[in-house]
């Protein structure tokens, strides 16, 4: 409460039970699906629509709001509970960034939700899916808006929640529930961070609010390794959240759950949270050069490691988690490399596309049953509506002018190049690699002749596919019609950067607004479109016109591509090393073997002493009735003995 | 030389150890009974000693002492006999040594 | 006590009584012990006239030697001749040592003792105990008359054959 | 007089149902069951009755009771605002594991009766105001427990029920002890009494041994690391019903006992000894959830997380904090209804597919999705998961503890990932994965008690992960008396 | 003052004794009555001492030998309760022994006006008196019966309790010659005046006194005769040893210790012998009855543990002012427990061996099926031994805790908790055997009335006073009140 002051005056004025109604929208349609509508599914389906539509809506109103407050901010604070000392508040907050935040997810969300009801047309879990959609954007939502870091824990610790139920959405898949088990522990590891963080912001600062948390951080009162310490703990969180190096190894097998969900979560929101909270305590990592710079080389090598897998990957849902992974790494780089604007600007743009291009895999899957590439191929004239958009969104993610994807990427490697050079050139290859790999799933999935497809088996009961691979058609509207609709931000969300419209609407929510300078710089947009041109003709040189087979690339480049083929061998180390054998084996088979033999030995020990003394001591009771006597007698002397040597007449 | 209290009880304490080994390594059980005797005797013979040396009100109390532990002696010895005899009817023996059925 | 034939006879009395016990223990037939504990009773009976309680010896003379070894001498004779054997046990060799060791404890404290005793003796007749035995210690006279009878009663009940019982029991 | 009706009304039940004729046991469930929610009923209307501005212990009883040489001990019960949600609890787990067992047909009169007098007995514990009295409701409490695990359990029994009572006669011989020794030194064995300042002068021998003789009497029952190796024969032989009543009501015994006993009455020596606490703790979080993972067995699964959970509660302890303490009692409410929700899941899991073993087990969230989804909501309430009861528990002890032993609860928070770790693989091997035809015919259509059970017990859960003031507000008066103690 | 008045309920008891042998030589078919007789010389001796209470006219006599004050009425009611149970439960084995039945009770109530006088007399001559008369007939019965255990049972009990006692007079010889007396005031006394010169004598003396009564009370190292002739003895006179005679034992060592000997310089030394007897029979007796599987062996072992038990009181001495009677009164109510308790284990034991034929506790397996409410019995009586609440024996732990602890006993009170746990264990095995175990038969049975009623009256005490022990410890403490100093 202490820092509400701290608002501007120009606070946006909208109310602030529009704010949580946001919120509640989907949260009533999540309980009505959940408790009456589970058994109804088209129901089911209209309601989260309806639900995620009005937060929709309400969204573009509070953001039109703060545009009127020039990214004014708004802050509304209740106590939740207290505990002793702690006192912990329930709040909204609402500024520029929040105001993103929430019209990037409630639209994305929007279109997922409409492009399901085409995609899981038929699925047994069909009312659960929408239920679990909603929840989720609840908790997202929650997360965009909280006021405290608390309340921003409690969310994100939901997220998780419904990212693991939604992936593990077709949990008699093995792989699936395995998936989701993955996704939840890896980002929980991640998630000890943030916890020592909170645990450490509220034992040295008194609190959790996030204005009070910027002053605190900013106001040199603690010591430096204090605030380091702090943001190394919010980016541990982030890095599991947004899946950076070396926690993203879940984002890839997360691809088990359906394809929406990957598109929503895994690509456009939850992913995205990461990002958003390091942007959100941007202030605490200006304050702490060294976290920064931490953050900028973790985004830099994340950026690159999942580049390079994504060259290899068969899978064109896999390609795009590893873009994704790829595309959060710039995004850190950029938050590294203090590129606050750039960062969110990214994040505003890749939600669109990739969304798109997540919707489009899925779109491909609904025609041929399956991911993988390799039995794809020519789909270009079956589905045309699909292929366009794929492009569009490809084009905008490799960073061709003028679509979205160029316009924030190309913010970022300005403000790398005036950071380090060494990471803007990271970045460079990454965006050439970026182009490559897009394209190459283009022109494997759409050109050339089709593969035929995954055939159905109609043993499986729970497979819900009710098309023919062998013929593959064009999606229903319900799909088409959010593919469309999304590759209109895909190609002009960029344009906002023009006349730093977004960047000060964005800086607004930063305590103390500082200019980089220009977010444009001629010099690095032609190398960066010279570069994803590059990329897009490699592609087609190698997978159009084969003037160069992919084998005798991977032969030439062999120790590479196995690397990369194995993806750094990270979950090999992790699973198998590090899980099964030094922990679950190791020592994990070490403690139980003390629980069992020590601690339970000495209890049952002790037990068996005493059954052992007393068999060895039942020698004594001879049944002789003299040795009884000398007993007596012996019992006299020593006593006799005893007492006179210990008090002497 | 002058015979004291101590040599009488000298006397008393030995032959009450003399009944105690007596009574603690003879195998049969008379014989064991027999020790038993000497060390009361040897208590009474402590008692007599007491009752004509010490400093007492009433030094007729030791010998009325001796009197009920003469009488006690009888019965217990009467007792022992007639376990003696039952014992020996069971097991044909009076061998303490023998008698061993209830043991550890 | 003073007088040498106090003195004299206080030392044989005492080898007497010691040695007669040693026989005892060392007797191997049974019967050749009992004559032993005859022996060592009146040895004390010897000490008891010397310590004038003149009433005591007698007693001691009648019961013990009279009744008690009377009564061991039965059971020697009832039991046949096997058993009539003195033996030590395993045993004999701990209990004398710890004997011993009870005796050492007993004539320290004996000896380590300041004793206040009177000089002469007092004067005690068998009047005197007449009077303690159903005076003072009428309780205790009474007691031992119901103690006698329930050993009576017990060590007939006991030492009954299965015909008197079987007779009995038709009864 | 409503404390007292609620502690003997229990036990007066238990003779009815023992008297019952024969031809009427399957009736003794119902008068269980009335008896339980009349139990429930007058505990939360003296929940809502209690006076949150008064100071001090409310629904006092006071009367003279056992002469022992000079003084005396008195029949007093009371509640203040530690020992009111600890009694709410039970009352409410009483209800539950009637419920669950409405389903039992061995000796149902002796099972009910068993049943009844535990609760008696751990209202008891709770509302005693007298040490010795409260020693007598501790003590008490090993009967029905030995009974119900030993008649009505599974597996090793005999073993595990005896374990069981060998383990807590031996720490309630240490603490016999330790509450003559401090009644002693306080001349008194009035709670209200021993706890005021200065009361406690001269004791027989040095104060740090009593508090020690208490800690290992409330230590086994919490129970900590390496004190605990009861708890998983125990859980893994009882039955549903006693799991529940062991996890959720007789482990938070050693926890309130800890707080209202070792920490009130020597507030010296427990600051001499916190970082003990914390350390063990910490170790107890730890080892706890380590050695989850390997269990095989679900229900001991669930036991090796308690002794991981109820680690947290010794950790919040040794904040000495009010916000540690209030986290520990918390985390004490919390667990006991989570794990008795786990419980409850299992013990229904396992009367369909009569195992527990976990490889046996698999794809049951479609034969039994009501159930599966228990057990994922039990699972994630149980990993701590955020506006679910566990989480406000789990971070308050941590936020408390975080000030005072920064080690401490940097190793504990590992415990968080443990156990997502061990949770969801259960949940990976137990519901998810392919169907496994073995348990085609099952079910969970069956009764209507189960629902009644189950939705209750999520109710719960739920609103003390999302209205933790409702609780809060009742702990933090009671909590802040003791810190002023502490601080003294 | 009739000095036939004061002996009234001995008296009573013995001319029961006398009533009951003659009826039986003179009346052989009408022996059921038998044991009516002695319950109505119990019952009419009861009566006697209640009257003595009502008049309140407590006062010493044959010139101070015998005292009748509030401990020794304590006692004669405890005796006597000891004694009709006792009766009580022989009925059925004495039917069936089919030996001398008129002088079994004759000898049972003998050995009870023996019990009496122990417990009221303060001069060293009447307690020796008093002790023969209990133990020689005790001896006696402990080899009534006809199988060849049992004679030897009772020659080993005769020849290790000639030793004892031997010693015990040896010991009483002692003191006389110190103090010149054997009336315990005056010991008292004289010593107070000039023991400390002879405290050499004085320790020795008083340790051949515990070894006497030691072996009564079955304590270590005095105990070795306890297992073999409990296991030895008819049930019920095992179960009047156990009971009766270390009651005795433990009521004349208070008094000859309280108040013949308690002077500092001595005390100081007995009661720590006491402590480690107590901790050494705590000890020992729980371990070796850990193993064992007859029952009534494990219930001999199980007493010498218990006699440990008793005696932390008797160590907790070293208190000065009001609480000087706390030991004592703690022991006190550990005996009346003790009596109820362990009385109705040991009926339950006769009731049960009776039926299966056995002692071996592997036999008791299923005896709740077969026979509910006397497993239930038995089980509360076990629970008792144990001191788990709601039973007597709880409160009588508590108690004896409490006074070792007020004494600065804690390392002897911390063993005796200890053990607690030990003999939980073998105690509640046998439990569980009656409780869990298979039984090899299910045949039903139902015990003798005469013995359901011993059982009865044994576990309702046991009950009634584990939720109301106030009247037992105002008893206990008012009887203890008579050695405040």
């Amino acid at each position: 409460m202490l820092f509400l002051e701290a608002a501007p005056a120009s606070a946006p004025t909208i109310d602030e039970a529009i704010l949580w109604a946001i919120m509640l929208c989907p949260l009533v349609a999540w309980g009505l699906i959940a408790i009456y509508v589970r058994k109804i599914p088209v129901a089911a389906g209209y309601l989260a629509i309806l639900g995620v539509g009005a937060a929709c809506v309400l969204s573009y109103v509070t953001l039109f709001n703060v545009m009127d407050a020039d990214g004014g901010i708004a802050i509304h604070s209740h106590e939740w509970f207290s505990a002793g000392d702690l006192v912990v508040n329930l709040g909204v907050r609402v500024d520029g960034l929040t105001a993103v935040m929430l019209v990037v997810v409630t639209t994305v969300a929007f279109l997922v939700q409409v492009y399901s009801t085409g995609y899981m047309q038929g699925d047994a879990g069909y009312g659960r899916y929408f239920a679990h959609m909603c929840l989720f954007t609840v908790s997202m939502l929650g997360l965009v808006l909280a006021d405290n870091l608390f309340q921003m824990f409690i969310f994100w610790e939901l997220v998780g929640l419904c990212s693991y139920l939604l992936i593990g959405f077709w949990f008699h898949k093995p792989s699936a529930a395995a998936a989701a088990k993955k996704a939840f522990i890896v980002t929980r590891i991640g998630d000890l961070g943030l916890l020592a963080a909170l645990l450490l912001v509220w034992t040295r600062a008194g609190t959790f609010d996030v204005t009070a948390i910027q002053e605190w951080a900013t106001s040199g009162e603690p010591e430096g390794y204090i605030v380091t310490l702090f943001a190394l703990g919010l980016f541990a969180g982030a890095a599991g959240k947004s899946a950076q190096f070396p926690l993203h190894v879940w984002l890839p097998d997360a691809m088990e759950g359906p394809t929406p969900v990957s598109a929503l979560i895994h690509a456009a929101t939850m992913v995205a949270a990461g990002v958003y909270l390091v942007a959100r305590f941007f202030p605490v990592f200006e304050a702490s050069h060294d976290a920064a710079q931490f953050v900028a080389w973790i985004g830099a090598i994340t950026a690159l490691v999942a580049a390079t897998i994504a060259l290899v990957q068969t899978d064109v849902k896999r390609v795009l988690a590893y873009s994704t992974i790829s595309q959060l790494g710039y995004m850190m780089l950029a938050l590294g490399t203090f590129g606050y604007v750039a960062a969110i600007f990214h994040l505003f743009t890749h939600a669109f596309f990739k969304a798109l291009l997540f919707l489009g895999s899925g779109s491909v899957n609904h025609a041929t049953n399956t991911f993988d590439m390799r039995q794809m191929g020519g789909l270009k004239k079956y589905m045309p509506v699909t292929y366009w958009t794929f492009i569009i969104g490809s084009l905008s993610l490799a960073g061709i002018f003028p679509l979205a994807g160029f316009w924030s990427k190309d913010e970022i490697l300005l403000d790398a190049w005036r950071h380090d050079r060494a990471l803007w050139a990271i970045g460079l290859s990454v965006a050439f690699m970026t182009a490559f790999y897009m394209f190459r799933a283009i022109f494997l999935t759409f050109h050339g002749e089709y593969k035929g497809g995954q055939p159905v088996d109609h043993h499986d009961e729970d497979s819900h596919f009710h098309g023919d691979p062998a013929h593959p058609h064009e999606s229903p509207w319900a799909m088409k019609g959010p593919l469309i609709v999304l590759s209109v931000p895909a190609i002009a969300a960029g344009w906002l950067a023009y006349d730093h419209l977004f960047k000060d609407f964005i800086e607004a929510a930063l305590p103390h607004a500082e200019s980089h300078g220009s977010t444009f710089e001629i010099g690095i947009a032609i190398s960066s479109s010279v570069v994803a041109v590059a990329g897009i003709g490699a592609a087609w040189a190698v997978y159009m016109k084969r003037w160069v087979t992919s084998e005798s690339i991977r032969a030439t480049f062999a120790p590479f591509a196995i690397i990369f083929e194995n993806k750094y061998y990270l979950d090999r180390i992790y699973e198998d090393l590090f899980v099964r054998t030094i922990f679950h084996r190791g020592w994990n088979a070490l403690l139980q073997a003390n629980d069992r033999y020590v601690v339970d030995g000495i209890v049952n020990g002790s037990g068996r002493l005493a059954r052992e003394a007393s068999s060895r001591l039942r020698v004594i009771q001879t049944g002789q009735v003299q040795s009884y006597g000398l007993g007596i007698v012996a019992g006299v002397i020593i006593i006799a003995v005893a007492v006179i040597t210990a008090n002497p007449l | 030389m002058s015979v004291g209290i101590e040599h009488f009880l000298t006397v008393g304490a030995l032959l009450f150890c003399l009944g105690l080994a007596i009574a603690l390594s003879k195998r049969n059980a008379i014989g064991v009974l027999m020790g038993v005797e000497l060390m009361l005797n040897a208590v009474n013979l402590t008692l007599i000693t007491f009752s004509r040396f010490a400093v007492s009100e009433r030094p007729i109390t030791g010998q009325a002492f001796a009197v009920f532990i003469i009488t006690v002696a009888a019965a217990e010895a009467a007792v022992a006999l007639a376990l003696a005899v039952s014992v020996y009817r069971n097991r044909e023996t009076v061998d303490v040594d023998q008698l061993n059925l209830l043991r550890s | 006590m003073d007088g040498f034939g106090v003195t004299v006879a206080f030392w044989i009395l005492a080898a007497v009584t010691l040695v007669a016990g040693g026989g005892v223990m060392v007797s191997r037939n049974l019967l050749h012990a009992v004559l032993f504990l005859i022996l060592s009773f009146i040895g004390v009976a010897g000490f008891f006239v010397l310590l004038s309680a003149e009433f005591i010896a007698m007693a001691q003379v009648i019961i013990y030697v009279g009744a008690i070894t009377v009564l061991i001498l039965f059971a020697v004779l009832l039991t046949p001749r096997a058993s009539r054997d003195n033996s030590e046990t395993v045993w004999a060799l701990p209990g004398m040592l710890l004997a011993v060791c009870l005796a050492a404890i007993f004539l320290f404290v004996v000896h380590d003792t300041q004793w206040k005793t009177v000089t002469d003796a007092p004067l005690l007749t068998t009047q005197d105990l007449g009077h303690a035995l159903l005076g003072t210690w009428v309780l205790p006279f009474e007691i031992a008359s119901v103690l006698l009878t329930a050993a009576l009663v017990g060590a007939i009940m006991l030492t009954r054959s299965a015909e008197e019982e079987a007779e009995d029991a038709l009864a | 007089m409503e404390l007292s009706l609620l502690v003997f009304l229990p036990a007066a039940a238990a003779g009815v149902i023992l008297l019952l004729p024969r031809s009427m046991e399957q009736h003794s469930r119902w008068v269980a069951l009335g008896v339980s929610v009349a139990m429930l009923a007058l505990s939360i209307q003296m929940f809502f009755a209690f006076d949150l501005n008064k100071d001090g212990y409310q629904y006092v009883v006071d009367k003279k009771w056992v002469e022992i040489g000079q003084f005396e001990l008195r029949y007093i019960l009371g509640v203040d605002g530690l020992s009111m949600p600890l009694l709410l609890l039970t009352t409410c787990l009483t209800v539950v594991s009637v419920l669950v067992s409405f389903s039992i047909t061995l000796r149902p009169r002796a099972y009910f009766a068993s049943l009844l007098i535990l609760a008696s007995s751990v209202v008891g514990v709770f509302v005693a105001l007298d040490f010795m009295l409260f020693f007598l409701f501790w003590e008490l409490e090993l009967f029905p427990m030995y009974l119900l695990i030993s008649v009505w359990g599974s597996g090793r029994k005999e073993y595990s029920a005896m374990k069981f009572v060998l383990y807590t006669i031996a720490g309630s011989a240490f603490m016999l002890i330790g509450i003559l020794v401090l009644a002693f030194a306080g001349d008194t064995f009035d709670i209200r009494l021993l706890s005021a300042e200065g009361r406690i002068a001269d004791p027989l021998i040095p104060l740090g041994w009593v508090f020690f003789f208490l800690f290992v009497g409330f230590a086994v029952k919490l129970p900590i690391v390496p004190l605990h190796t009861w708890l998983p024969d125990a859980h893994g032989d009882a039955p549903t019903a006693v799991s529940v009543m062991l996890a959720g009501v007789l482990l938070k015994m050693g926890g309130y006992g800890l707080i209202r006993m070792c920490v009130t009455m020597m507030p010296d020596v427990a600051q001499d000894w916190d970082v003990w606490f914390a350390a063990i703790g910490a170790i107890s979080v730890l080892y706890g959830a380590f050695l989850t993972l390997r269990q095989t067995d679900l229900k001991r699964l669930i036991a090796y997380s308690s002794v991981s959970h109820m680690g947290l509660v010794l950790l919040g302890i040794g904040a000495l904090g009010n916000t540690g303490l209030v986290g520990a009692t918390y985390q004490m409410l919390a667990h006991g209804l989570v794990t008795g929700l786990m419980f409850v899941m299992v013990g229904l899991l396992y009367e369909r597919t009569h195992t527990r073993e976990i490889a046996r087990l698999g794809g049951l969230a479609r034969q039994m999705p009501l159930i599966a989804s228990g057990m994922v909501f039990a699972g994630f309430a149980s990993l701590g998961l955020p506006a679910l009861a566990g989480f406000i528990g789990e971070i308050t002890v941590f936020l408390g503890t975080f000030q005072k032993y920064e080690w401490a609860v940097l190793m504990s928070i590992f415990g968080v990932v443990l156990s997502a770790g061990y949770i969801l693989w259960m949940l990976q091997r137990v519901v998810f994965g392919p169907v496994k035809h073995e348990w085609d015919g099952v079910t969970d259509q069956r009764h209507w008690w189960e629902h009644t059970v189950v939705i209750g017990l999520v109710a719960l859960v739920v609103l003390l992960g999302v209205y933790p003031d409702l609780m809060t507000e009742m702990i933090e008066p009671a909590i802040d008396s003791i810190v002023l103690r502490i601080e003294a | 003052m009739n000095s036939l008045d004061v002996v009234g309920p001995q008296l009573a008891v013995l001319v029961a004794a006398g009533l009951v042998l003659l009826l039986d030589s003179l009346v052989p078919q009408q022996r059921r009555l038998l044991p009516v007789v002695a319950l109505l010389g119990l019952i009419v001796s009861a009566l006697w001492t209640t009257s003595w209470v009502g008049r309140g006219d407590y006062q010493f006599l044959f010139d101070g030998t015998l005292a009748l004050d509030k401990y020794s009425v304590f006692f004669y009611y405890v005796f006597a309760g000891i004694t009709a149970t006792v009766v009580l439960a022989s009925i059925d084995w004495v039917n069936r022994e089919g030996r001398g039945q008129g002088e079994y009770y004759a000898l049972v109530l003998t050995v009870c006006s023996g019990l009496m006088f122990l417990a009221a007399s303060r001069d060293l001559i009447t307690i020796f008196l008093a002790l023969e008369l209990s133990s020689i007939p005790q001896y006696i019965l402990a080899g009534w019966g006809k199988d060849s255990k049992s004679s030897e049972a009772g020659l080993k009990y005769l020849l290790l309790g000639a030793i004892a006692s031997s010693l015990l007079l040896y010991g009483m010889a002692l003191i006389y010659g110190i103090t010149g007396t054997t009336l315990l005031p005056e010991i008292a006394a004289a010593i107070k005046a000039d023991g400390e010169t002879y405290r050499g004598l004085l320790i020795v003396a008083t340790i051949l006194l515990i070894a006497g009564f030691g072996f009564k009370m079955a304590v270590v190292p005095f105990q070795m005769w306890v297992p073999d002739v409990y296991q030895g003895a008819p049930t019920p006179v095992a179960a009047f040893l156990s009971v009766g005679s270390k009651a005795a034992a433990f009521a004349v060592v208070i008094r000859i210790f309280f108040e013949g000997l308690d002077a500092d310089f001595l005390s100081d030394d007995w009661s720590m012998i006491f402590a480690v007897l107590a901790a050494a029979s705590m000890t020992l007796g729980n371990v070796m009855a850990i193993v064992q599987t007859d029952i009534k062996r494990m219930l001999g072992y199980s007493s010498v543990a218990q006699a440990g038990n008793f005696m932390i009181g008797l160590a907790a001495i070293s208190v000065a002012g009001n609480e000087f009677t706390l030991g004592a009164s703690a022991i006190l109510l550990f005996v009346a427990a003790y009596a109820f308790t362990n009385l109705g284990a040991f009926v339950g034991v006769i009731a049960i061996s009776q039926r299966i034929g056995s002692d071996q506790i592997k036999d008791y397996a299923g005896m709740w099926k077969r026979s509910p409410v006397l497993a239930l019995a038995v089980a509360f009586c076990l629970i008792s031994l144990t001191g788990i609440p709601p039973t007597v024996g709880f409160w009588a732990k508590l108690y004896i805790f409490n006074a070792g602890i007020r004494a600065d006993l804690v390392w002897l009170v911390l063993i005796g908790v200890l053990n607690s746990v030990v003999a939980g264990y073998y105690y509640l095995s046998v439990a569980r055997q009656m409780f869990m175990g298979d039984a090899e038969e299910d045949k039903k049975f139902r015990a003798s009335p005469s013995i359901t009623m011993a059982l009865g009256a044994a576990t309702i005490g046991v009950i009634v006073f584990g939720i109301i022990p106030m009247p037992l410890m105002s008893a206990a403490q008012d009887a203890a009140e008579i050695f405040a100093r």
